[in-house]
């Protein structure tokens, strides 16, 4: 076997599942590991077959908990909400419209400080409409007050599953995740993942204690009414959370890295030492990236961003600071500002330090447009150009002339 | 790094091909991903499927534009798309037709190798699904993946009954292929 | 307004006349309000207006429900009202989340205690207003329904969206001015009859529907025990007057809604496993136009379209009780 | 308490706002005329009538002077008079 054990197995001790699976029954599997108490969900491309795993996973006895089928993701999200206030453990999962269906209610789920998990399969949003590939939908949920984690295996979509509730419940924190993972490029892709032992996944994340729960025994309010008197501190402490997130985010990696010896940081520096030429990107296609990077004789470096909310700043600029060109590419668009929202970002949070390197926004992908290893060189052969000469700031890259 | 591309029509197992032979590969101490060509597409429509096999995890995530093998289940594909599109030319293609291999028009200077795989399907499962035939001749024909392997993983991805019925066919192929048991 | 007129002989009354015994008109009513409790499970210091239909509401069905309930709410007037951060009315465990989800809400609630093996003996009751029950949360609340989940939903109808000044909902009555039906030259106010959402519950093979009135405290407050203790989905839809919406004076609350059930334009009943069964036959038939004239927001209304809405009362009237007139 | 989620552990604190003062016209109840229906206690949209074996009164701090009780009552036994302010 190739695939590296945390354990050896030796003196009875647990070894891992290895086995080969989709990124949705990853998914699911994490959803078990973790004995979520109530699922509500609805389904949708390319989320599909995340549900129809659970129920799978439920109707064979794997996983004991309460599934409602609701009749769409808005009441999927609001009954992740009144099951969470009464103290459950909860997960969903969506993608794309159904994510836009939410959009009130995400606010909602964060502002009450719940800590519910979702995984949201990227997919891009109508019109036209469109089941593939991109990240437009989980971008454009990027206020809602959500944690959000970008995978880029499907290893990690479980791993990172797996972390989300440790990050969530954290009595410091109390935020709900997202744990988006690329539609169909690892939501229908299988290839060979670990699956950790149950027990050692008990360990790792105890049982969920809520810090707040609907309790005839112990009555109280949620989701009071705040005037103008009240609500900006309920923002700040929302705000607040968020950055304590960092630290927690770190701190459960870690933690999940010495359980299984995989970790996977705020960031992911690639290659970055030296290289002049540096390339932004969140979600599967940093793979590809990789491989291209490593078939190269020049160097050339990717800053995965795994966490984008809270977003990074400090380690996106200590992983630039040596780079001359950084390219970011990202899979939505952010119309009418002509560029897209993480090259936006990363330019903001370079405001107020001194490097300078030239920026270039790279838009692909969009609607599952496919991004190949050439569409990879050839990004890096304009920024490499950026070096030189002054050129256009974003380009579209595998755009049909 | 071996890319593998399975043409077939909806309903035909392509993505269940290209599924059983990554499971396969990794059965055989390798690394291996498969993925459909994401599509809407419906009963009978063509469809493309994709696998990778290597000793490396596998990271890149994009189609596969230049494959190593092909594998095309009907070989009525071969009139409505370019099947053998960049195909390496040291690669291989494997046909399900009763034609020999000169008999066909493939447009590639890879090998070509011809098997009747619905007659064993039609002999073995008794309805012509081949897929787990194809597997069979594309295990016997390239070496990327033991019979073995390639029969546990079809006892992994089907119910007993249908395991059992399509290992035969597995194996049929595998020999018919050329490969010896 | 003096009910009573020979005191004596309202006292010694002991006439189980079916009719009166959920009125206060009756001798029988003033026994069954003592077994009521006294427990307060809504507390004063609401932000509610004087006279306010909706607190009456929710009042009375935690009395009936008891303090063993977990309640979800809609956005809407008794929201606002109830839950002034830092404050609450709500003395048992109650949540708020959205406009259109209340039932949705509850059913994650429901789902959560079976799942945390605390559903024995708890009821969980989803809240909400007329818009947010026949309108915005029609589709969360057939959803909620049709699962089957353990829960009563109970939706107060003032019959027009109240918390956001009087704008036309799909439960506001034909004929009724709103912001947004007023009566102008070419207009006499809402064109459209009140869409009955009881039959689409019933529809939904929900096992306990009812319809009730604050003005009928003992026959909603038995109502609303009976949807509780059914092992299933439970439906009320109880009508509550809003003293601004309506255009009636704080004290008239109560009697307008009686006067609701008295003339037909209210029909009290329950549907208990598909088999309907009226709970309150009036007396004494009261002109529909009575009704009306109490309500500015009908006062518009010409003779002819206030017939037109009789004939409607008539019929159905008919339909319910089997008697065409009885004034 | 530092404010998250909009949570609420002190039920009922609504008490915390006196509602009285809302009060143009206050209900006066006459005890000889009462013939303890229980009318006016069930009726209150705010908990303001104080019912005590057989004897009722009203509680001032929160009563917002809407009237139904006075309404309601089948002897006319309370009245609603002008509030002195």
């Amino acid at each position: 076997m190739p695939y590296r054990g945390y354990k050896n197995g030796i003196g009875g001790e647990v070894m891992p599942v290895r086995d080969v699976l989709h990124g949705s029954r990853c998914v699911a599997e994490a959803a078990r590991l973790c004995d979520v108490q109530v699922i509500a969900a609805y389904p949708i491309t390319p989320q599909t077959h995340i549900v129809e795993d659970l129920a799978e996973l439920i109707a064979n006895g794997e996983l004991n908990a309460e599934y409602i089928m609701v009749e769409s993701e808005h009441s999927a999200m609001s009954a992740c909400i009144g099951a969470s206030a009464t103290g459950a453990r909860v997960f969903t999962a969506t993608s794309s419209q159904g994510l836009a269906l939410m959009h009130e209610v995400l606010f909602i789920a964060s502002g009450m400080r719940l800590p519910i998990v979702m995984a949201n399969a990227n997919r891009a949003l109508s019109a036209p409409i469109n089941i593939w590939n991109d990240q437009q939908d989980s971008i454009s949920e990027r206020d809602t007050g959500w944690i959000q984690l970008y995978v880029e295996t499907n290893q990690e979509a479980l791993d990172t599953t797996v972390q989300a509730y440790k990050i969530a419940e954290d009595k410091n924190i109390l935020l709900p995740v997202m744990v988006n993972l690329d539609g169909f490029v690892l939501t229908h892709t299988i290839e060979p993942v670990e699956i950790p032992d149950k027990e050692e996944v008990e360990k790792f994340l105890p049982p969920y204690e809520p810090q707040v729960y609907l309790d005839p025994s112990d009555p109280m309010t949620q989701g009071a009414f705040a005037d103008p008197e009240t609500y900006m501190e309920f923002r700040i402490e929302q705000e607040k959370a968020m950055k304590r997130a960092f630290e927690v985010i770190r701190r459960v990696d870690e933690e999940f890295g010495e359980l299984t010896g995989r970790s996977y940081g705020i960031v992911e520096e690639y290659n970055t030492d030296d290289a002049e030429v540096l390339l932004v990107t969140m979600g599967s296609v940093a793979g590809t990236i990789k491989e291209v990077i490593d078939s190269l004789d020049e160097k050339v470096g990717l800053l995965k961003i795994r966490v984008f909310r809270p977003f990074p700043k400090e380690e996106v600029l200590k992983a630039l600071k040596d780079a001359k060109v950084v390219g970011v590419l990202e899979k939505d668009i952010v119309i009418g500002l002509g560029e897209g929202a993480l090259f936006s970002e990363i330019k903001a949070s370079l405001y107020p330090s001194s490097y300078r390197p030239k920026l270039l926004g790279f838009v692909g992908g969009l609607g599952g447009r496919d991004i190949s290893m050439d569409n990879v060189r050839e990004i890096i052969s304009i920024c490499k150009k950026a070096i030189k000469e002054d050129i256009d700031e974003v380009h579209w890259i595998g755009l049909k002339e | 790094m071996k890319e593998i591309r399975f043409h077939g029509r909806g309903g035909q197992g392509a993505v269940t091909a290209a599924e059983i032979l990554a499971i396969a590969a990794f059965y055989d101490g390798k690394y291996s991903q498969a993925f459909p060509f994401f599509g809407v597409e419906r009963r009978g429509a063509p469809v493309t499927a994709f696998a990778r096999i290597d000793d490396h995890f596998i990271r890149r995530r994009n189609q596969i534009y230049k494959p190593d093998y092909i594998v095309v289940q009907d070989p009525t594909l071969l009139e409505v798309i370019n099947v053998a599109e960049g195909l390496s030319n040291n690669g291989k293609a494997i046909v399900n037709t009763e034609k020999k291999p000169g008999e066909i028009n493939l447009n590639t200077s890879a090998e070509v190798y011809t098997i009747n795989a619905t007659k064993i399907a039609l002999d073995v499962l008794g309805v012509p699904i081949v897929n787990t035939a194809m597997l069979g001749a594309f295990a016997a024909i390239t070496g990327e993946v033991t019979l073995d392997s390639l029969k546990r993983a079809v006892v992994k991805r089907f119910p007993e009954k249908l395991a059992t019925k399509n290992s035969k066919a597995v194996e049929v192929a595998y020999e018919v292929a050329g490969g010896s048991v | 307004m003096k009910i009573v007129e020979d005191i004596p002989a309202y006292v010694k009354c002991r006439h189980v006349c079916r009719a009166n015994l959920y009125s206060n008109r009756c001798w029988k009513f003033s026994q069954n309000i003592k077994e009521v409790s006294e427990e307060e499970l809504f507390s004063y210091g609401h932000r509610a207006c004087a006279g306010c239909g909706g607190t009456i509401a929710l009042r009375l069905a935690l009395k009936a429900s008891g303090a063993n309930t977990v309640a979800s709410q809609c956005t809407g007037c008794m929201e606002v009202v109830s839950s002034p951060y830092p404050q609450t009315a709500w003395k048992i465990p109650w949540i708020h989340v959205a406009f259109e989800n209340s039932a949705a809400v509850a059913s994650g609630i429901e789902a959560a205690l079976k799942a945390l093996g605390k559903k024995e003996g708890v009821n969980v009751i989803a809240f909400g207003g007329d818009g947010g029950t026949v309108d915005i949360g029609f589709q969360a609340l057939s959803g909620a329904m049709e699962r089957g989940h353990n829960m009563t939903y109970i939706c107060y109808d003032n019959e027009a969206y109240m918390n956001t000044g009087i704008q036309r909902s799909g439960s506001t009555p034909f004929g009724a001015v709103t912001t947004t039906s007023p009566a102008g030259k070419v207009s006499f106010g809402n064109k459209r009859p009140k869409k009955d959402m009881p039959s689409i519950m019933v529809a939904h093979g929900v096992d306990y529907v009812a319809t009730a009135s604050v003005a009928f405290p003992l026959d909603y407050m038995e109502k609303v025990k009976k949807a509780v203790a059914i092992d299933g989905p439970a439906y009320i839809h109880v009508l509550a007057p809003c003293t601004p919406g309506w255009g009636i004076p704080s004290e008239k609350s109560i009697e307008v809604a009686r006067l609701a059930v008295d003339c037909g334009m209210w029909l009290l009943y329950e549907v208990e496993k598909g088999e309907m069964r009226v709970t309150y036959t009036p007396t004494v038939k009261k002109p529909v136009r009575d009704y009306l004239k109490m309500q500015k927001r009908f006062r518009h209304l010409s003779d002819e379209l206030i017939n037109k809405i009789q004939a409607e009362v008539d019929e159905r009237w008919e339909k319910t009780f089997g008697i065409r007139k009885i004034f | 308490m530092r404010p998250i989620g909009g949570h609420v552990k002190d039920i009922g604190s609504t008490k915390n706002l006196k509602t009285g003062g809302w009060r143009t016209f206050k209900p006066v109840i006459d005890m000889e005329k009462c013939i303890d229906c229980g009318s006016c206690w069930i009726f209150c949209p705010d908990m303001s009538v104080i019912r005590k074996d057989g004897e009722y009164s009203f509680n001032y701090d929160y009563c917002k002077g809407c009237g139904i009780c006075a309404n309601e009552c089948p002897t006319e036994a309370i009245k609603m008079v002008l509030e002195e302010k």
